[in-house]
C-alpha cells in the first residue's frame, strides 16, 4: 500500500515540478498546491498507514480499541495542510498582483526587481505575450 | 522554571496582537517598542539563566519530553535570542521613523513582531516540526513585510522571494516527514539520540542532504541564494534591516544545529561538501557583490557572501571552527542589520541608493560617515572590530586543520569585501552629489533623527565593544562550539533520564 | 596634484593641532627617558591581556629596534602636527585630518611597540585604515579616491597574507609573542611550514613597504596632503614593512630564502625606483620614488647577515628618515609658497624663502651622503655592508651603488635646483617664506642630520647598538659610527658615487627625456592597477549575469536541480537505493484512487484550460482526501476538502482578472521533463526506502493512552493538536493570521488597480472569434 | 434483514451514482449531462446514506445521514441553477436546440 | 475479508461502481468541451465522494467518516458556486470588452476552454 | 415572529448535530441560533406562520419523492438507450410563487426532479427559466409543473396569499 | 448578475454553515472537528454570503473587520497558553474544570484548551474572510 502511494508521491512531485518550471506563475501557483498535497501524503505515509481504523478513543474505553491509524502524522499533515494554504493564499494574491501591476504572468517579463537590458530579452517572448488577454477593466 | 524560555516567544506575539488592535493611532508603535524593550529584558534573563545552568529546557504544556514540545536555550539558543531582541528593539526604534501610517494600517507593527516571534521560536525550540512551523511563521511574515508598500519593484521582488522560499519549504516539511518516518519521533534531541541505532545509515546522509538543500535555501548559500538579492533590496529598509541581520542566520543557525546535533554520522561526506558550499557561497556572493552599485544591492550579495564563513565554521567541525561560526553569527546580524539602517538614512538624506546618484555625506553628515565607517569596516574584517576576531578565528581554525584553500578563499573574500565597503565609502560619502545637494541629517526632524540615528549609533556602539572587548564573547562562543560538539548538557536538559 | 587648502591659505593657525603635537612630543620625551636603560641592554614589557581565549594579549616589549622606531614616529610626528596645523590652517576639516593622524601616529607607535603577532597586526590594519583615510583627504577628485583605494587594497591584501603567516607562525611556534619567538628560530626555520610562514609574511610587508612589484601605490599616495607624505609615507608607515622583517630577524631570517628574496626584491627595487625617481617632475613625486629606494636598501640589508649589514640598516634607517620628512616637508613649504611642485619650471626660490633653502640644503647634503652629514656615514656604512654581501654578487653592489649615484642627482634636483636653480617659469604665486611652525619640523630635521653626523657616537650608544643588538643579539656588537674609517674601499665607491652623480645631476634633463621616453613604452603597473580593477568587475559583472539572471525559471530550475543533485548524488554516493517496492498489497480501491490522483495532477500539468487546471486541481484534493479517509484520517480529509474547495474558490476569483493560461509558452521542455520525472522518481525511492524499516511508534502510543485520561479528550489527532502539541497550532495560527495580513495589505498596500491596462499588456488580440461569440450573435 | 436492505439499498444508489456518471458521460450537452449529474448523482449519494443509515441502526447515524441528504438536497440544485445560468449567458450550444419555445 | 458475505460484496460493487462513476466524471472534466462541462464534472465528483464516504462507514465500521460526507454535502457546492459565478463573469466581461474594441476585433479569450 | 420560527429551527438542527436533546444543547442551541440570526439580519425574510401547513409540507414531501423516483426512471432511460430519445429546450414558465422560500423551494424541487432543470429566475422574479429534456409539448409541461410542484409549494409556503 | 436562488438559498445555508461550524468546534476534542474545521466551514457560510450578496452586505453582517476577528482569535489563543502561568504550570499546559461532575460522567468541561480552539477558529475563520473578501473586491 505504502509503495503505490509513494508512487504516487512520485507522480505528484514530477508533475508539480514540471508546473514550477513554466514561464506563466499561475502555473507555479498550480505545482505549488500539488507538491503541498505530495509533502502531505510523504508525512502521513511515513507515520505508516491504517486502514479503517481512525485514531478516536470510543465512548466508555480509556484509550482506542484495537490497532488505529498513527494519529501524530495525521495531526502534522493538518497543520501542514492549514499553512500550506496560508501561504498558498498568500502566493495567489501575491502573483494577481504581480500581473495587475507589472502586466503579466512571465516571471521572465518581470523585470522590475532585476531589470536586464532590452537588448538580452529573447524574441520568443514577444511572441508569447501576445497570446495573454486583456486584463480586466 | 520554562518561562523564562516560553517568555521571550509569547512576548512579539502579544505585542503583535496588540500593537494590531490599537494600529489606528500612536497606540500601535509604542506598544511595539515598549514590547520589544520586555523582550530585550526576556531575552536577557533567559541569558542569565542559560549562563547559570548551561542548558535550559521547559517542556511545553507540561508533556514529557519526546511527547510534547520542549524548549530549550543551549548558549547558541540564547545568544541568538538576545540578538533577536537587540535587533528587533533597534529596528522597531528606526521603524518609527520609517513606517508610514499607511503601513502601520495594514498590520506592519503585526508582521514585524510576528516575524521576531518566529525568529525566537525557530531559536528555542528542540522539536523539528515546531521548528518548520517557526520557519513557517518567519516566511510568512517577511512575505508580507516584503510587499507592504506594494510598489512594483516590491512585487516582483516577492514573487522571486515567494517563489523559491515555498521550494524550500516544501522540502523541509517532506525531509522531517522522512526523518519521522526513520525515527519515530520529532524531538531534536531524541532524533540524535536513535539516529545512530538507525540501520540504514546511508538513507541517514540522504535525509540529512535535504536538509541541507532546505536550510541551504534559507541561509542563502550557493546555489540556492538568488531569490536573496533578487528581493532584499526592495522592501522599506527597517524591513530589509531586520531580514538582512535575522533571516538568513537562522538558516544558518538550523544548519548549525542539525549538522551538529544529529547529522554528525556521516562528517566527511555532509561537512565536507559544506566546505564546498561554503567556499563558492563566500566567493559569488563577494563577486556578486562586485558588480552591483546600489548599496542595498551590494549590502544584499554581501549577506551570501558572510554566510559562506558561517558555514565554514560548520564545515570544518573543530571547537575553534564553531566558535568561529557563532562569534560570526552574532557580529553579523549586529552588523548586517546596521548597515541596511544606515542605507536608509542614506537614502532619506541622499535621495537614493544608487551610487551613482549620491554622494557628499563625507562632508557635511559625519555623523553619518562615522556611523557607516564602524560597521562597514567591521564587515570588511579590518581590526579591531568584530568581524576582525570573526574572521580571525575562522582562518585559524582552517589553517589548524591545514584548509588552505578555504582559508585562501576566506582571505580573499574578505580582500573583495573591503573593495565594496570602500566603494559605498566612496562614492555615498567621499564623491560629491552629483545634483549639488548637501544631504544633511538636519533634514530629518529632530524626533526622525533621535528615531533613526540612536538604533544606529547603539548598533556600531556594540560593534565597538564585541571588537575592543572580544575576550567574553570569545569565550562564550567556546562554550558554545563545546556544547555543539559534545551535546550531552543538551541531551540531558532535555530528554532527562532517558538520555 | 596640489592640496585643496591653496586657495584659502590663512596665517593664523588653530590650536588643535596643537594638542597632537604635545602629545606626541611628550611621548618622545618619555621614550627618550628610556634611552639609557635601553642603552644598557635593558628590555621592557609590557603586557596586558586581551583575548587570553585566542592567545591573544596587547603586549609590548621595548628594545633598540623598537626605541628607535618609536622616537622616530615620535618626534617626526611632532614635528609634522606642528607643520600641518599651519600647512591646513583653516580647512574645513583640520579636525578631523588631525584626528586621523594622531590616530595614525598612535597604532604606529603601537606597531612598533608590540610584542604580541595579533596585537601587531591590528595596529597595522589601523594604520592601513588611518593611511586610507588620510591619502583620502583629497576625497573630492576621482584620483584622490582612487589613490586612498590602491593604497588600502594592496596594504589590504598584504595584510590578509600577513595574517595568515602570522597565524601559522603563532599555530607553529605555540605564541604570539615575538620575544618569546626569538628563542625559537632555529626550530622554526627546521618547520615545513616555516615557508609558506615566510612567503606569507613578507608577501605583507613588502605590500607594506612598497618594494616591486607592490610598488606602485606608493606615488600615488602622494594624493595625501604633504604633512602625511612626509610623516606616513617615508618616515614612518611605509617602513612598517621593514620593521616587521626587522622584528622577526631573529626569527626568520639566516636562510637562503630570506636571504635571496629579500637581496634580489631590494636591490631590484632601489635601483628601479631610483630610476623612476629622476624621471619626475613633480618633486613629491621624485622623493616618494627615492623613498622606494631606501626601503630597497633596507630590505636588502635586511636579507643579510653581517653586523656592517645591519648596522647600515639601522643607521640608513635613521638618516633616511630625517632627511626625507625634511625634505617632504620643505617641498610642502614650496608648494604652499608657490602653488607648484614643478621641478622643471621651479627655480631660485632661494631668495624669498631662505630658511627654507637651507633646512633643503641640510637635508639634500645628507641625502647626498657629503660628509659630514649623517648621511654620509650612512652610505659609508652602506659600502662596506655591500662589500660584505654573503653572496658575493657584484651586481647587488652594482645596483646599489647606480641607486645611491641616482639619489645623489636627485638630492640636487629635488633641493638645490628650485632654490638656486635658475627658474624656468612663473610658478602661480609669488613665493614667501613660510610660517614659523611649518619651518621648524625642516630645519630641526636638517640639523639633526648635520648634529649627527658631528657626533655620531651619542646616536652610536643609544640608538644604533641596542637596535643592532635587537637583530643580532647581545652579542654581535654594531660596526662604528665614524665619519673618517680611513681611505678604504667604501671611501672610494663614496667617491666615485659623488663624481657620478654630479655628472648626473648636470645631465639629469637629458636623461629625464630619455627615460619618460623609456617608460612610456613600458608597461605601467599603476596601469595594471586599472586594468586588474576593470577586470575584477569584468569577471563580478559576467558571474553576476551567469548566476543572477533575473530569470526567475532559472532560479527555480537550479535550486531544483539542486535538490536532484543533492539527493539523487547522495543515493548514488552512499548507496541508499531502496529495494524493487511492492504493490501486491494494494487493494483495488486504492489503486483506483490513486490512478485517479495521477489522473488529476498529469491534467494539471498538461492542460491549457484555467478552469481544467482549476478543476484538475479539484481532483488531486479530491484523491488525496480519498487516501485521508482510506486510511482512517477524517480530520485530515475534512480539513484537506474543505481547503480544496477554499482554494478553487480563490483561484476562481482570482482568475477572474488573470489572463489564459498560455498554449506552449515553454521553451525548455526537455529540461523541465527531465528534473520533473528525476525528481518525482527520486522522491519515490527516498520513501521507499524510509518506508523499509519499521516504525517506532512510542509516541503515538503514548498520546493514544494518555489522551483521555490525562488530556481528556477522545479524537487523538485534536488533542496532539490543541494540547500535546499546542505550540504547533499556536504557530500555524499565527502563520494564517500572518498570511492573511499579508494578502490583506498586498491587495490594500496599492492604489485601487489601475484602470488602464498594465504597461506590458499587447494592444492587439489575436482576432478569433469565439464560439460564444458566435453562437451568441 | 437490515443487511438485506441495507445491502440493497447501497447497490441500487452505486448503480445510480455509476448511471450519473455514464449520463455525464454520454448526453450531448451541458444541460442534459446537468440533468444526470444534479438529480441521478444526488439520488445515488442519497440511496448509499439510506443503505449506511440502516446498516449501523442507530438514531444518531440516522440523524447524520439525514442531515447529509437534507443538505445535498438543499445544495445541489442550488449549484446546477449557477452552472445552468452560467451556461446560458455564456451561450453554450444546445443540443437539438429547434424547439419554437427556445429562448436566447 | 476472507469470507465475503453478501453485503460485503454488495458493499464491493457499489464501491466499484461509484467509482466508476467518478472515473466517467473525470472524463468529462478532462474533455470538457465547454466550462460548465467541467463544472458539472467536478460537481457530480464531490457529490459522489459523499457517497464514497458512506461506503467507507460501512467498510470500516465508524461513523466517523459521515463527519466527512456531512461537511462534503454542505461545502461541496461552493466549490461549484464559485466556478460558475467565474464562468458568469467571464461574459460579463467578455462582452463588456467586445463593446469597448472595435466589433472586428475579438479578445483571445475562448470562455468555452 | 418569523426569526423565532428560524430560530427554533436552526435550535433543532443544532440539538439534531449532537444526536440528542438535552436542555444543555437546546439551550445552547437558541443562544447559538439568536446569534446567528442576529448576524445574518441583512437576509431577514424569512417565511410567514409556519405550523399551519404541516400537512400541506407533507404532501410536498411525498408528491416530490413520487416525482423523483418517477421521472428518474425516464432520465435513466434516455441515458442507456444508444439514442437520445429526449427532446430538451430551454422554456419560460410564469411564476406564482412570491415568497422568497417558495421560490427556493419551487426552483429547487423542480430542479430535483429528473426531467426539469431551473436554470434561472429573471430579475423581477415573474419568470422562471427551465430546461427541460422531454419537451415535445413546452405547455403541457408548464401547466404540469405549475398545478404540480408549484401549486404543492404554494399550498405549504404562501396558503395565506393565495 | 445576482442570482434570486442563490440569494435565497445562502439565507439558510449561511445561518446552517454558521451552526454546523461552531458544532464542529466544541464536539472537536471527542469526535472529528476543532476549531481548524470549525473556522474553516464558518468561513465558508459568508464566502457564500459574499459571493451571492457581494461583499458589502457580507462585511456589514460580519459587522467586525475580520482582520481583526483573526488577530483577536491569536490573542485568545495566546492567553489560553498563557493562562497555565496563573496555576504555575508551563505554556499551553491545559487547565481543566468539570462542572456538574459525577462519578459516572466527568460534566461539562471547560477548559483553556477549549478557548485555545476556540481561539484557533476565529484565527482561521477571520483569516479567510480578509483573504476572499478583499480579493472579491478587486474583481
Ligand atoms: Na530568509
Ligand atoms: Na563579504
Amino acid at each position: 500500500m505504502e509503495a503505490l502511494l509513494a508512487l504516487t508521491i512520485g507522480v505528484l512531485v514530477a508533475t508539480a515540478v514540471y508546473l514550477m518550471l513554466a514561464r506563466n506563475v499561475l502555473r507555479f501557483i498550480f505545482g505549488l498546491v500539488l507538491i503541498s498535497n505530495a509533502a502531505n501524503l510523504t508525512i502521513f505515509v511515513a507515520g505508516r498507514l491504517t486502514a479503517g481504523a481512525p485514531p478516536l478513543i470510543p465512548e466508555g474505553a480509556k484509550a482506542p480499541v484495537g490497532e488505529v491509524a498513527n494519529a501524530l502524522p495525521q495531526a502534522l499533515v493538518l497543520t501542514a495542510i492549514v499553512i500550506g494554504f496560508g501561504l498558498f493564499a498568500f502566493a495567489l494574491v501575491l502573483m494577481f498582483r504581480a500581473y495587475t501591476h507589472l502586466g503579466t504572468l512571465y516571471s521572465d517579463d518581470m523585470q522590475v526587481a532585476e531589470p536586464r537590458s532590452t537588448a538580452s530579452t529573447p524574441s520568443h517572448l514577444t511572441k508569447d505575450t501576445q497570446m495573454t488577454e486583456r486584463p480586466a477593466e | 522554571m520554562s518561562w523564562y524560555l516560553a517568555t521571550p516567544l509569547v512576548l512579539p506575539f502579544l505585542t503583535a496582537v496588540l500593537s494590531f488592535l490599537m494600529r489606528f493611532g500612536v497606540w500601535g508603535r509604542w506598544i511595539s517598542v515598549g514590547g520589544n524593550a520586555l523582550l530585550l529584558i526576556a531575552a536577557t534573563l533567559l541569558m542569565v539563566e542559560v549562563l547559570g545552568a548551561g542548558v535550559v529546557a521547559g517542556q511545553m504544556g507540561s508533556w514529557a519530553a519526546p511527547f510534547g514540545i520542549t524548549l530549550v536555550a543551549d548558549y547558541l539558543s540564547a545568544v541568538m535570542v538576545v540578538i533577536t531582541a537587540i535587533t528587533a528593539l533597534a529596528v522597531s526604534i528606526y521603524a518609527l521613523a520609517d513606517i508610514d501610517a499607511r503601513k502601520e494600517h495594514l498590520g506592519y507593527h503585526a508582521l514585524f513582531n510576528v516575524l521576531i516571534g518566529g525568529v525566537i521560536g525557530a531559536f528555542l525550540t528542540g522539536d523539528l516540526f515546531n521548528l518548520y512551523v517557526w520557519f513557517e511563521v518567519m516566511l510568512i511574515s517577511s512575505f508580507g513585510l516584503l510587499v507592504l508598500g506594494g510598489s512594483r519593484a516590491q512585487i516582483d521582488g516577492g514573487v522571486r522571494y515567494v517563489v523559491l522560499n515555498l521550494i524550500s519549504t516544501i522540502l523541509f516539511l517532506t525531509s522531517i516527514g522522512l526523518l519521522y518516518g526513520m525515527t519515530g519521533t520529532l524531538n531534536m534531541a531524541d532524533i540524535a539520540r536513535v539516529l545512530p541505532s538507525v540501520e540504514n545509515q546511508p538513507l541517514v546522509t540522504v535525509i540529512a542532504m535535504m536538509f541541507m538543500v532546505a536550510f541551504g535555501v534559507k541561509a542563502a548559500v550557493f546555489p540556492l541564494f538568488f531569490w536573496l538579492p533578487a528581493a532584499y533590496h526592495t522592501p522599506a529598509f527597517s524591513v530589509s534591516a531586520v531580514f538582512a541581520g535575522l533571516l538568513t542566520k537562522v538558516g544558518v543557525y538550523a544548519l548549525i544545529r542539525m549538522f551538529t546535533l544529529i547529522f554528525d554520522h556521516d562528517v566527511g561526506f555532509t561537512h565536507q561538501i559544506l566546505l564546498w558550499v561554503a567556499a563558492l557561497t563566500m566567493i559569488t556572493g563577494v563577486l556578486g557583490a562586485a558588480a552591483q552599485n546600489d548599496i542595498r544591492k551590494i549590502l544584499s550579495f554581501h549577506i551570501v557572501s558572510q554566510i559562506g564563513y558561517m558555514i565554514m565554521g560548520l564545515a570544518l567541525m573543530t571547537p575553534l571552527a564553531l566558535v568561529g561560526a557563532v562569534f560570526y553569527l552574532v557580529h553579523h546580524i549586529i552588523v548586517k542589520a546596521n548597515l541596511f539602517l544606515i542605507a536608509g538614512v542614506v537614502e532619506r538624506t541622499t535621495g537614493s541608493t544608487d551610487l551613482s546618484k549620491i554622494g557628499g555625506l563625507y562632508r557635511t553628515a559625519p555623523l553619518l560617515a562615522i556611523l557607516f565607517f564602524v560597521p562597514a569596516f567591521s564587515l570588511a574584517g579590518f581590526p579591531p572590530l568584530s568581524g576582525f576576531w570573526a574572521k580571525y578565528v575562522l582562518i585559524t581554525a582552517a589553517l589548524e586543520t591545514h584548509g588552505w584553500i578555504i582559508a585562501a578563499v576566506a582571505l580573499l573574500v574578505g580582500l573583495l569585501t573591503i573593495f565594496s565597503m570602500t566603494k559605498i565609502w566612496a562614492e555615498a560619502f567621499w564623491k560629491h552629489h552629483p545634483a549639488g545637494i548637501d544631504p544633511k541629517l538636519t533634514t530629518l526632524s529632530p524626533a526622525e533623527r533621535r528615531a533613526l540615528l540612536l538604533p544606529i549609533a547603539a548598533l556600531a556602539g556594540l560593534t565597538l565593544i564585541i571588537g575592543f572587548f572580544p575576550q567574553p564573547f570569545i569565550s562564550f562562543a567556546e562554550t558554545a562550539a563545546e556544547q555543539l560538539l559534545d551535546p550531552s548538557a543538551y541531551l540531558t536538559a532535555v530528554l532527562g533520564g532517558q538520555a | 596634484m596640489a592640496d585643496p587648502q591653496h586657495t584659502q591659505t590663512s596665517s593664523q593657525a588653530g590650536w588643535i593641532g596643537l594638542v597632537p603635537a604635545v602629545l606626541s612630543l611628550a611621548l618622545f620625551a618619555a621614550f627618550a627617558s628610556q634611552l639609557p636603560a635601553i642603552a644598557a641592554g635593558d628590555v621592557q614589557r609590557l603586557v596586558w591581556e586581551w583575548v587570553p581565549a585566542l592567545g591573544i594579549s596587547l603586549s609590548f616589549l621595548l628594545d633598540g629596534l623598537s626605541l628607535t622606531f618609536a622616537l622616530l614616529i615620535s618626534g617626526i610626528g611632532g614635528m609634522v602636527f606642528l607643520y600641518a596645523n599651519t600647512y591646513l590652517a583653516g580647512h574645513p576639516q583640520l579636525t578631523r585630518f588631525m584626528l586621523f593622524l594622531t590616530g595614525f601616529m598612535l597604532a604606529m607607535l603601537g606597531l612598533v611597540l608590540a610584542d604580541n603577532l595579533i596585537a601587531l597586526f591590528v595596529f597595522w590594519e589601523l594604520t592601513t585604515i588611518t593611511s586610507y583615510l588620510l591619502i583620502g583627504f583629497g576625497h573630492a577628485t576621482e584620483n584622490g579616491r582612487r589613490s586612498a583605494l590602491q593604497a588600502l587594497f594592496v596594504t589590504g591584501a598584504g595584510a590578509l597574507a600577513l595574517l595568515a603567516g602570522f597565524i601559522l607562525l603563532g599555530i607553529t611556534a605555540g605564541t604570539f609573542e615575538i620575544s618569546a619567538l626569538m628563542a625559537q628560530g632555529d626550530t622554526l626555520r627546521a618547520h615545513a611550514l616555516y615557508l609558506p610562514i615566510l612567503i606569507l609574511i613578507i608577501a605583507g610587508t613588502f605590500t607594506k613597504s612598497a618594494q616591486f612589484p607592490f610598488h606602485f601605490w606608493l606615488p600615488n599616495a602622494m594624493a595625501a596632503p604633504t604633512p602625511v607624505s612626509a610623516f606616513l609615507h617615508s618616515a614612518t608607515m611605509v617602513k612598517a614593512g621593514v620593521y616587521l622583517m626587522a622584528r622577526l630577524y631573529p626569527t626568520l631570517s639566516g636562510t637562503d630564502v630570506w636571504f635571496w628574496t629579500l637581496t634580489i626584491a631590494g636591490a631590484f627595487t632601489a635601483l628601479f625606483a631610483s630610476v623612476l625617481a629622476l624621471r619626475q617632475t613633480d618633486l613629491k613625486q621624485a622623493l616618494a620614488y627615492t623613498t622606494l629606494m631606501a626601503l630597497g636598501t633596507l630590505t636588502l640589508f635586511l636579507g643579510q647577515s653581517s653586523s656592517y649589514a645591519i648596522t647600515g640598516f639601522v643607521t640608513f634607517l635613521v638618516v633616511h628618515s630625517l632627511y626625507k620628512a625634511a625634505l617632504f616637508l620643505v617641498v610642502g613649504c614650496i608648494d604652499h609658497a608657490t602653488g607648484s611642485r614643478d621641478a622643471e619650471t621651479l627655480g631660485g626660490l632661494g631668495r624669498a624663502m631662505p630658511v627654507t633653502a637651507a633646512a633643503a640644503a641640510l637635508a639634500a647634503l645628507s641625502m647626498a651622503g657629503l660628509p659630514p652629514f649623517l648621511g654620509f656615514i650612512g652610505k659609508e656604512l652602506l659600502y662596506a655592508g655591500i662589500l660584505a654581501l654573503d653572496a658575493k654578487v657584484l651586481i647587488f653592489a652594482a645596483a646599489l651603488i647606480a641607486s645611491n649615484v641616482l639619489m645623489f642627482a636627485v638630492a640636487g634636483i629635488v633641493a638645490l635646483r628650485p632654490f638656486w636653480g635658475r627658474a624656468h617659469g612663473v610658478p602661480p604665486r609669488a613665493p614667501t617664506e613660510a610660517p614659523l611652525f611649518m619651518l621648524i619640523g625642516p630645519v630641526i630635521l636638517g640639523a639633526l642630520g648635520l648634529m649627527l653626523g658631528l657626533f655620531p657616537a651619542g646616536l652610536q650608544t643609544a640608538l644604533v647598538d641596542p637596535a643592532v643588538a635587537s637583530l643580532l643579539g647581545q652579542d654581535t656588537k654594531a660596526k662604528t659610527l665614524t665619519l673618517w674609517h680611513g681611505v678604504n674601499l667604501p671611501l672610494i665607491l663614496s667617491g666615485a658615487t659623488i663624481a657620478a652623480g654630479v655628472m648626473l645631476y648636470l645631465t639629469h634633463r637629458p636623461a629625464r627625456a630619455a627615460l619618460v621616453w623609456l617608460d612610456d613604452r613600458t608597461p605601467s603597473f599603476d596601469a595594471g592597477w586599472d586594468r586588474f580593477l576593470k577586470g575584477l568587475k569584468a569577471l563580478a559583472a559576467w558571474q553576476t549575469r551567469y548566476l543572477q539572471t533575473g530569470v526567475l525559471r532559472n532560479y527555480i530550475a537550479a535550486t531544483l536541480a539542486t535538490v536532484l543533485v543533492a539527493i539523487a548524488g547522495t543515493m548514488f554516493a552512499r548507496n541508499a537505493w531502496p529495494q524493487m517496492p511492492d504493490i501486491s498489497d494494494a487493494s483495488w480501491p486504492l489503486i483506483a484512487i490513486c490512478l485517479f490522483t495521477c489522473a488529476g495532477a498529469v491534467m494539471t500539468a498538461l492542460t491549457s484550460s484555467r478552469i481544467a487546471a482549476m478543476a484538475a486541481l479539484g481532483v488531486v484534493g479530491i484523491g488525496v482526501a480519498l487516501v485521508f479517509i482510506v486510511f482512517s484520517a477524517p480530520d485530515v480529509a475534512i480539513t484537506q476538502l474543505l481547503v480544496e474547495t477554499l482554494v478553487v474558490v480563490l483561484v476562481a476569483v482570482a482568475l477572474l482578472r488573470l489572463p489564459l493560461l498560455d498554449q506552449n509558452g515553454r521553451d525548455t521542455r526537455p529540461r523541465d521533463a527531465a528534473l520533473a520525472i528525476g525528481l518525482g522518481a527520486t522522491v519515490t525511492a527516498v520513501i521507499l526506502a524510509v518506508l523499509e524499516a519499521p516504525l517506532d511508534r512510542r509516541l503515538t502510543s503514548f498520546f493514544e493512552t494518555a489522551s483521555w485520561p490525562e488530556a481528556f479528550g477522545r479524537n487523538i489527532v485534536n488533542v496532539i493538536l490543541v494540547d500535546f502539541r499546542a505550540l504547533d497550532t499556536f504557530g500555524e495560527i499565527a502563520v494564517v493570521v500572518i498570511a492573511a495580513l499579508s494578502a490583506y495589505a498586498l491587495l490594500r498596500a496599492t492604489s485601487p488597480a489601475p484602470n488602464t491596462p498594465p504597461r506590458d499588456t499587447p494592444t492587439r488580440q489575436i482576432a478569433t472569434p469565439s464560439r460564444a461569440e458566435r453562437s451568441n450573435s | 434483514m437490515s443487511e438485506l436492505i441495507s445491502a440493497a439499498l447501497i447497490l441500487l444508489g452505486g448503480l445510480m451514482v455509476a448511471a450519473a456518471g455514464v449520463g455525464i458521460w454520454r448526453l450531448p450537452d451541458v444541460f442534459t449531462r446537468m440533468h444526470a449529474a444534479t438529480k441521478v448523482g444526488t439520488l445515488g449519494s442519497g440511496l448509499i446514506m439510506a443503505g449506511t443509515a440502516v446498516h449501523f441502526g442507530d438514531p444518531a447515524i440516522l440523524l447524520r445521514c439525514g442531515l447529509i441528504v437534507f443538505f445535498l438536497l438543499l445544495t445541489a440544485p442550488i449549484g446546477a441553477h449557477m452552472i445552468g445560468r452560467a451556461a446560458l449567458r455564456l451561450g453554450v450550444p444546445l443540443w437539438q436546440a429547434s424547439t419554437p419555445d427556445t429562448k436566447r | 475479508m476472507t469470507s465475503l458475505t453478501a453485503p460485503d460484496i454488495a458493499l464491493m460493487v457499489s464501491l466499484g461502481l461509484v467509482f466508476c462513476g467518478i472515473g466517467l466524471a473525470f472524463l468529462r472534466l478532462s474533455l470538457g468541451p465547454t466550462m460548465p462541462d467541467r463544472v458539472v464534472a467536478l460537481d457530480k465528483m464531490t457529490v459522489s465522494i459523499v457517497a464514497f464516504c458512506g461506503l467507507a462507514a460501512i467498510w470500516s465500521g465508524d461513523a466517523a467518516f459521515l463527519d466527512v460526507a456531512l461537511v462534503l454535502a454542505l461545502v461541496g457546492f461552493l466549490a461549484t458556486v464559485a466556478l460558475a459565478r467565474f464562468a458568469e463573469r467571464a461574459v460579463i466581461r467578455r462582452n463588456r470588452a467586445a463593446i469597448n474594441t472595435s466589433a472586428t476585433t475579438n479578445e483571445g479569450e475562448t470562455d468555452h476552454e | 415572529m418569523n426569526t423565532l420560527v428560524a430560530n427554533i429551527f436552526l435550535t433543532l438542527i443544532w440539538v439534531l448535530f449532537f444526536g440528542g436533546f438535552t436542555w444543555l444543547t437546546a439551550l445552547s442551541g437558541l443562544a447559538v441560533g439568536y446569534a446567528i440570526l442576529w448576524l445574518l439580519q441583512p437576509l431577514k425574510g424569512a417565511p410567514s406562520s409556519y405550523f399551519r401547513r404541516v400537512w400541506y409540507w407533507a404532501r410536498l414531501i411525498v408528491m416530490f419523492h413520487y416525482e423523483l423516483l418517477v421521472s428518474s426512471l425516464q432520465v435513466l432511460w434516455d441515458i442507456f438507450t444508444p439514442t437520445h430519445l429526449s427532446n430538451p429546450a430551454i422554456i419560460e414558465m410564469p411564476l406564482d410563487v412570491k415568497t422568497d422560500a417558495g421560490i427556493l423551494l419551487t426552483t429547487n424541487l423542480i430542479s430535483l426532479t429528473p426531467g426539469t432543470l431551473s436554470i434561472d429566475v429573471s430579475e423581477d422574479r415573474k419568470t422562471l427559466i427551465l430546461h427541460v429534456m422531454f419537451a415535445d409539448d413546452p405547455d403541457a409541461v408548464r401547466q404540469q409543473l405549475k398545478q404540480g410542484m408549484e401549486r404543492w409549494v404554494i399550498d405549504a409556503v404562501e396558503g395565506d396569499m393565495t | 448578475m445576482n442570482s434570486i436562488i442563490l440569494q435565497v438559498g445562502t439565507r439558510y445555508l449561511a445561518g446552517i454553515l454558521i451552526l454546523f461550524s461552531l458544532y464542529m468546534l466544541l464536539r472537536g476534542h471527542n469526535e472529528p472537528g476543532g476549531g481548524f474545521i470549525g473556522g474553516l466551514i464558518g468561513s465558508t457560510g459568508f464566502i457564500l454570503y459574499a459571493l451571492a450578496c457581494g461583499t458589502a452586505q457580507a462585511r456589514a453582517a460580519l459587522h467586525i473587520m475580520p482582520q481583526n476577528i483573526a488577530v483577536a482569535g491569536l490573542g485568545i489563543a495566546l492567553l489560553a497558553g498563557i493562562a497555565a502561568a496563573l496555576f504555575g504550570d508551563a505554556l499551553f499546559t491545559g487547565q481543566w474544570l468539570f462542572l456538574n461532575a459525577t462519578e459516572d460522567s466527568k460534566g461539562l468541561p471547560l477548559s483553556t484548551v477549549l478557548i485555545f480552539d476556540i481561539g484557533v477558529y476565529l484565527v482561521v475563520f477571520g483569516a479567510i474572510l480578509s483573504i476572499v473578501f478583499a480579493m472579491e473586491e478587486e474583481i
